[in-house]
């Protein structure tokens, strides 16, 4: 495991890191990169983002569409619960609020093959500081 | 890849659907379609925009055009003028209130800069379980900084210089907290962070901690640095497993990095974070209880002074911060004290996260600017109250804090203007409640809920919360006089007068703040024996309309005790000794011919 | 020192830094109620949780009200101590205590000695505002104590004594809110815990929440049974309080008075406990002699130090706490115990009553020894050598039922046989004194010398652990004191760690010793009461032409009539007993 | 000498418990978390086995344990079924959760059913404040509750 001896250690880490994401951002190759990020925290567990995560993880391999699924905290929309935050390459991030497995099967279908939106994105109501 | 040119997004949240918002879509979808531009323009139905005073909202992307208050009529318009001919539809426009000035572009709206993330800023971004998402976002960096570029004295000056006040209620300068304790001699000092949220109805302290644990760990560790502790404690509910386990693995990550543990980033500090488990009592929230707790005792608190910073955790110097507290250290630290004092109000700096929650459409986490007011946060982010119901109070600051009403909508939220309107900040708890709620009812809740917490070590709150309660009971039971009311009043102000802690001193605030405003509502009560929300149930009455009821049987059929009698297609009648005012018959008579009196 | 100035009550006040309200209120002047703060100075003993609130003042510039007794006086400070926002949250604070409170005063034993009932009277409560649930909770009731926790305000001075002071850890506050209470572990009765009965948590109850087992009716019946022959003994220290209960100044010595009391209440003996306390001596002091002279021959077999046993708190405490050095206290029993052991065959015979016609009561300053009269290894036949045992308080109720004007009796002498002692037996009723007698005698015996000096004012004082060398004619003996059990632990846990390197220890369960006994005269926090009563029975050992238990005329012919001599074969099976391990083992049940 | 009756095994587990805590008496707290993992709850025989280990008083394990309101003496269900009662749950109509969950178990708050499936407690605030009303059975958290989705929760543990 990596140590972090030195305030240049950790500078260098992050830049790698950087690096690392912003390659997958502007990669050559975007259809293979879609960013999935589900809201995990208890609010999002309670109400099914476990399910949720998997089946976007299971499904998206099985339909050959190669993504980064991750697990975030939470986003806020406690009310809207499972939240998914959906980033196509190049494309502002969507977020979709009451997603249970059919709702990710057509976020699949519509959005991430075609670039449909589909019922119950939430609007985002915030702005976070950049860092 | 993208399919189509153009999408309508319509609001399909419970207050625009009340407004047609359905019938809106219909009719966008019908014209678009008659027009052949289906191929083209996607019409969507979407989740609240939290703008609830003007919807229905349509929103056109991509050019994040933004109508308010669309209805089925002005569908057309937005639709040959804005998708086919690209002319704006200036008056369905929102219409910026101070330079009454049209918006076009929703970027520009006031409206989403009403929400700032800088405590929650990681939350729902990165991935809490790899601290390379973390370090990616800058983390660690403010603590490194502290290590190589700074002395304890520069950072400590620096958090006093930002105004960063304690996120746990009680509103402390943090930088004046972390000087006190830096003072105090001692060979061995900690620092404690607070995790025991325990005021119902809050739970942002959870959500930063499973969503962003580093800047937890981040933050305690430049506080180690600047009074020179190198333990760590966290106090966290042990009612929170998965805040705990995300917490556990990102100390190994630490560890593991080297930025927890000795000698971290090549210097010669040294800091480690243990856990320490709350087994539920509200009144470890208190600083003095919550080392008690920690120290294997009974979480009973104790008098200030001497406080923790001088003699706390096995009597040694303590620096307690709350979780939202330290998630706001490592930013302040990278962007300045200058950026940081510049948000918020004069007394009260930066942001403050609330759990949003009750009789609202957008139940959630929300971080604004201190200052915002009341009715921003309700209408504007909350996306307003539930099912069109009205408006009534809203309650701050949990067991410790006050109802607050229509008339301290807009009042700027922050630590000074919640107290001089009784109430309090208190951790961020935000409950809204609509005319169905009794406030006799919520004063009685809050003070179960004291009467139940108390630890009991002191007489005021032992035994004088414990007849507060009763009275109310005695209130919501239709046997009151106003003698209880002068006798509420009176006992509130002596419990708030001389209780030992903080949870006691504050315990009244329920009580006094609703008769306050509510003085009316307590007084039906005693000389009307009428609870105008319908909630107190001894003072509700189920009875049958004669001219209405039809006989059918059905509210008799669902009587769970057999209060109702009458023949088949007979009058029905309910008898009020046997009645336990469930309901039941309400609900299944057809014929509203079952009123509540 | 430094100090400081302070405005209490418009008057500026010049106090040492670091004094709080309550303290620099005292010193002008100013009486500040209080309810759960106690403060023992003379033992170093304070209890201030800050928990009832009685004691709140207006300090200027603070937002609420500050209890006097934990708030530290600061420079420039104003304390206003009774204006009406003080006065009347005061009484609405106690109100609230009285709400939650039983108002059977006119038959609770504390009635007329209870700090809440006094309160309530001072504040002029006619009326308490305040309704609704009281808490109510199963009575107690254990061979010494009674918990009628319904009583109990919180103000956690039992639980203080029992874990800080005593260290005995059987009571602690238990539930939370108002569920909360001050009980033994699991809420379960006294008599399944490691009760010691010292009854210290009785001695500073404000309320009658802890009160001990009541005697007296018992007393009185078996005086007015015409088949039984009643005689009674008073142990040291109660002569030196009794007075108290009649309004005489704490440390008036009333063993006269006293005498002639239970001469009139109809005891056909009146004897004194002091006679047995010698007779402790010669047992106790002989096998000290033995065990040292054996160990100094090189005996290691024998335990070292020897520790004393006439205390029946410290016999619980290590039958429960230390079972594995149960071999290291003398076996010698109480002097309660001998004086039974002695009345019910010695004396009996003597009177030719069968022992089931005699009955012997105990006056003694402790509510152990009610529970130490009821062990089984006490008795013969089912029929115990001490019948009963009351204490200093019980006495004083008997007297007033009894219609008998104290103050005004004359002075009168205990009877014969049983009832001459030396100054030796005295000091047994302070801490210290039962090792300073043992040395009078031990000394005497050992070298066959006479002693120069009899007061050993190197044993006498109040600090709680006292260690002290006696030349014994060349021959250092180095002598151990300690009390309150608390202290005592310290003790035994050198002992067990074997860092001791003491010859003989006195321990004593309660602060003071039987002075400051659960039994005694209630103090009500003032402590310079129990060094006043030191005082008395110094001077009462001063005042005996005998001072030194073996000179006992009466011990001696005791010894050449009936039991030969100490540690003898009959001594043995009178005076000694054994010790049990009481301790709760963990034993595995498949 | 009075006897403690806990299988020999369980005993042995418990004092490797308070071991790894070095036997600390500060260390309480956990140590009882960790031996009601164990055992479920705590019994009279556990407390005294832990104040033994840590050199206190039972009356102060016991003392902490009445405190503290996520231990209990009482054995609980084996499902156990904990029915938030935080403010957003109240408002949202928690008590009728409740009297649906007694209707429906027959027993009151604080009990256990017959069989040793069930047992009913209220906790306060799971901070799952968006879900209200939020019941736990175990560690699951059900919210958006309804007084008719109380059947079909404990239909899916009656199995």
């Amino acid at each position: 495991m990596t140590q972090v001896k030195s305030l240049a250690d950790l500078r260098r880490i992050k830049e790698n890191l950087q690096g690392k994401m912003s390659l997958r951002e502007n990669s050559n190759n975007p259809e293979s990169l879609v960013q999935i990020r589900v809201a995990m925290a208890t609010c999002g567990i309670a109400s099914g983002a476990k399910q949720v995560m998997e089946f976007f993880i299971e499904e998206l391999d099985k339909r050959n569409i190669q993504a980064v699924v991750t697990q975030t905290g939470c986003m806020g929309y406690c009310f809207a619960e499972p939240t998914v935050e959906i980033t196509l390459p190049g494309q502002a991030p969507v977020v979709y609020g009451y997603v249970d497995i059919n709702k990710a099967d057509s976020i699949i279908e519509k959005y991430i093959k075609n670039g449909e939106l589909v019922d119950g994105i939430i609007p985002v109501n915030y702005e976070t500081i950049q860092k | 890849m993208a399919k189509y040119k153009m999408h309508l997004l319509v609001c399909g949240g419970t207050a625009c659907h009340a407004s047609e918002s359905e019938r809106l879509l219909d009719t966008l979808k019908t014209i678009i379609a008659d027009k052949g531009l289906d191929s083209e323009v996607q019409v969507i139905a979407t989740g609240c925009f939290g703008f609830c005073e003007k919807g229905p909202i349509v929103k056109v992307m991509p050019d994040n055009t933004f109508y308010t208050q669309v209805t089925p009529d002005d569908a057309r318009e937005i639709i040959e003028e804005h998708i086919i001919k690209g002319r704006k539809v200036n008056r369905l426009l929102y219409l910026n209130p101070e330079s009454k000035e049209h918006v076009s572009d929703s970027k520009h709206m006031g409206f989403y800069k009403k929400q700032l993330r800088i405590a929650l800023r990681n939350c729902g971004f990165i991935d809490p379980e790899n601290i390379d998402e973390y370090i990616s976002r800058d983390g660690y960096e403010a603590l490194a900084k502290c290590l190589t570029e700074m002395t304890p004295q520069q950072v400590i000056e620096l958090m006093k210089k930002s105004g960063l006040r304690g996120r746990g209620g009680g509103g402390f300068p943090t930088g004046l907290k972390w000087e006190i304790t830096s003072k105090s001699v001692s060979d061995i000092k900690y620092v404690v962070c607070n995790a025991d949220e325990g005021d119902p109805g809050a739970f942002m302290d959870r959500s930063i901690l499973e969503g962003d644990p580093h800047s937890v760990i981040e933050a305690m560790a430049i506080c180690g640095y600047c009074i020179g502790a190198s333990n760590g404690l966290v106090y966290i509910r042990a009612e929170y497993p998965l805040a705990i386990d995300r917490l556990k693995i990102a100390i190994k990550q630490a560890r593991e990095y080297g930025l927890l543990g000795n000698g971290i980033l090549g210097t010669g500090f040294n800091f480690d974070i243990e856990l320490r488990y709350g087994a539920g009592a509200f009144v470890c929230g208190e600083e003095t209880a919550l080392i008690h707790s920690m120290e294997g005792k009974r979480g009973e608190p104790t008098m200030k002074p001497p406080f923790p910073s001088v003699s706390g955790y096995f009597e040694k110097p303590t620096n307690v911060n709350n979780v939202e507290t330290f998630a706001n250290v490592p930013v302040i630290i990278n962007k300045g004290a200058e950026w940081y004092s510049a948000i918020g109000s004069e007394k009260s700096k930066g942001t403050k996260v609330f759990a949003l929650a009750g009789k609202i459409n957008n139940v959630g986490l929300i971080e604004v600017p201190m200052g915002t007011t009341l009715r921003e946060v309700i209408y504007e982010i909350g996306g307003g109250i539930r099912n069109g119901k009205k408006f009534k109070a809203v309650q701050t600051g949990g067991p410790s804090g006050g109802c607050l009403t229509e008339k301290h909508l807009d009042t700027p939220i922050d630590y000074d203007n919640l107290i001089a309107s009784g109430s309090m900040m208190g951790s961020g708890g935000m409950i809204v409640m609509d005319e169905d709620d009794c406030m006799v009812s919520v004063a009685k809740f809050y003070l179960e809920f004291t009467v139940e917490e108390s630890c009991g070590k002191c007489t005021p709150c032992r035994i004088g919360n414990k007849r507060l309660h009763e009275i109310l009971d005695k209130l919501t039971k239709g046997n009151g006089t106003m003698e209880d009311i002068d006798r509420l009043k009176n006992l509130s102000k002596v419990i708030k007068d001389t209780a030992l802690c903080g949870l006691g001193q504050t315990s009244p605030n329920p009580v006094l703040s609703t008769i306050d405003n509510f003085l009316d509502e307590y007084v039906e009560h005693v000389t009307e024996k009428k609870c105008r929300a319908g909630q107190c149930k001894a003072l509700m009455q189920y009875t049958i309309i004669p001219d209405n009821c039809v006989g059918c049987t059905a509210c008799a059929r669902n009587c769970p005790v057999n209060a109702i009698s009458g023949e088949r297609k007979g009058i029905h009648t309910i008898n009020q000794e046997v009645c336990i005012k469930c309901g039941a018959c309400l609900e299944k008579c057809k014929f509203n011919a079952v009123v509540i009196k | 020192m430094e100090t400081i100035k302070i405005n209490i009550d418009n008057k500026i006040v010049e106090v040492e830094k670091g004094t709080t309200i309550l303290q620099a209120a005292k010193k002008f002047g100013i009486h500040i109620p209080t309810l759960c703060h106690l403060h023992l100075h003379d033992l170093n003993i304070e209890n201030k949780p800050a928990g009832c609130r009685i004691c709140v003042v207006e300090v200027a510039g603070r937002k609420n009200l500050a209890p006097a007794c934990v708030t530290e006086c600061m420079d420039g400070m104003v304390v206003n101590t009774h204006n009406i926002r003080v006065l009347n949250a005061r009484k609405t604070v106690l109100e609230l205590i009285l709400s939650d409170h039983p108002t059977d005063c006119l038959i609770c034993s504390k009635n007329g000695n209870c700090e809440l009932q006094s309160m309530a009277q001072e504040f002029g409560v006619r009326e308490i505002h305040f309704e609704g649930e009281k808490s109510t909770y199963r009575e107690d009731t254990s061979p010494a104590i009674i918990r009628d926790v319904d009583k109990c305000i919180m103000c956690r001075r039992c639980e203080m004594m029992c874990n800080e002071v005593q260290t005995v850890g059987v009571l602690s506050a238990v539930n939370r809110g108002f569920m909360s209470v001050v009980a033994p572990a699991f809420e379960m009765n006294l008599d399944h815990s490691v009760c010691t009965y010292c009854g210290q948590c009785v001695a500073v109850c404000p309320t009658g929440a802890l009160t001990e087992v009541d005697h007296t009716n018992a007393v009185i019946r078996a005086l007015a049974d015409p088949d039984k022959t009643v005689i009674v003994q008073t142990a040291p220290a109660v002569r030196a309080a009794l007075g108290e209960e009649f309004g005489l100044e704490p440390g008036t010595l009333v063993t006269g008075k006293m005498a002639a009391a239970l001469r009139r209440l109809g005891f056909n003996y009146v004897f004194d406990t002091d006679f047995a306390a010698d007779l402790t001596i010669m047992e106790e002091g002989t096998e000290l002699l033995d065990r040292l002279n054996r160990h100094l021959n090189g005996d290691k077999s024998v335990a070292l130090p020897i520790l004393t046993s006439c205390c029946p708190g410290w016999v619980n405490f290590f039958e429960h706490q230390f079972p594995e050095m149960r071999d290291i206290p003398s076996t010698a029993r109480s002097p309660q115990q001998m004086f039974g052991a002695i009345a019910k065959t010695y004396f009996a015979e003597k009177l030719n009553v069968k022992r089931e016609n005699l009955v012997v009561v105990s006056v003694m300053p402790c509510l152990a020894k009610k529970f130490e009269c009821q062990r089984d290894e006490f008795k013969t036949n089912g029929n115990p050598d001490v019948d009963y045992s009351i204490s200093t308080r019980e006495l004083a109720h008997l007297i007033k039922q009894l219609n008998i004007s104290f103050n005004e009796l004359p002075e009168e002498d205990f009877d014969h046989p049983l009832g001459e002692s030396t100054g030796a037996a005295v000091i047994f009723g302070t801490t210290g004194g039962v090792i300073e007698a043992a040395v009078r005698t031990a000394y005497e015996v050992q070298t066959g010398k006479k002693l120069q000096k009899i007061d050993f004012e190197e044993l006498r004082g109040m600090e709680f652990i006292r260690e002290a060398t006696i030349d014994f004619d060349g021959l250092p003996i180095r002598i151990g004191i300690a009390h309150g059990l608390g202290n005592a632990r310290k003790l035994l846990e050198d002992i067990k760690a074997g860092k001791s390197e003491f010859h003989a220890i006195e321990i004593m369960a309660c602060p003071g010793g039987c002075i400051g006994g659960g039994g005694q005269p209630l103090h009500h926090g003032d402590s310079s009461i129990i060094k006043a009563r030191q005082k008395a029975i110094y001077a009462e050992d001063a005042s005996k032409t005998i001072r030194k238990s073996h000179e006992n005329p009466y011990i001696i012919q005791l010894y050449k009539e009936f039991l030969g001599k100490p540690c003898g074969e009959l001594s043995h099976h009178l005076l000694h007993t054994h010790y049990f391990d009481k301790s709760k083992e963990i034993s595995v049940v498949e | 000498m009075a006897t403690i009756k806990l299988s020999a095994d369980k005993i042995d587990e418990l004092k490797d418990v308070c071991k790894s805590f070095n036997n600390e008496k500060g260390e309480l707290i956990n140590v009882l978390h960790k031996a009601q993992g164990i055992f479920g709850y705590l019994p009279a025989e556990v407390q005294e086995i832990i104040a033994k280990e840590l050199n206190i008083s039972v009356a102060h394990v016991y003392g902490v344990v009445s405190f503290y309101s996520f231990f209990t003496m009482l054995p609980k269900g084996e499902h156990p079924i904990s029915i938030c009662l935080g403010t957003a749950c109240y408002v949202r109509g928690a008590e009728k959760i409740i009297e649906e969950f007694k209707r429906v178990l027959n027993i009151a708050v604080g009990e256990t059913t017959n069989d040793g499936k069930f047992s009913l407690a209220c906790l306060r605030c799971v901070g799952a404040c968006g879900l209200a009303p939020v019941v736990l059975v175990g560690d699951k958290v059900y919210g958006r509750l309804s007084p008719d989705s109380v059947k079909d929760i404990v239909a899916e543990y009656s199995k």
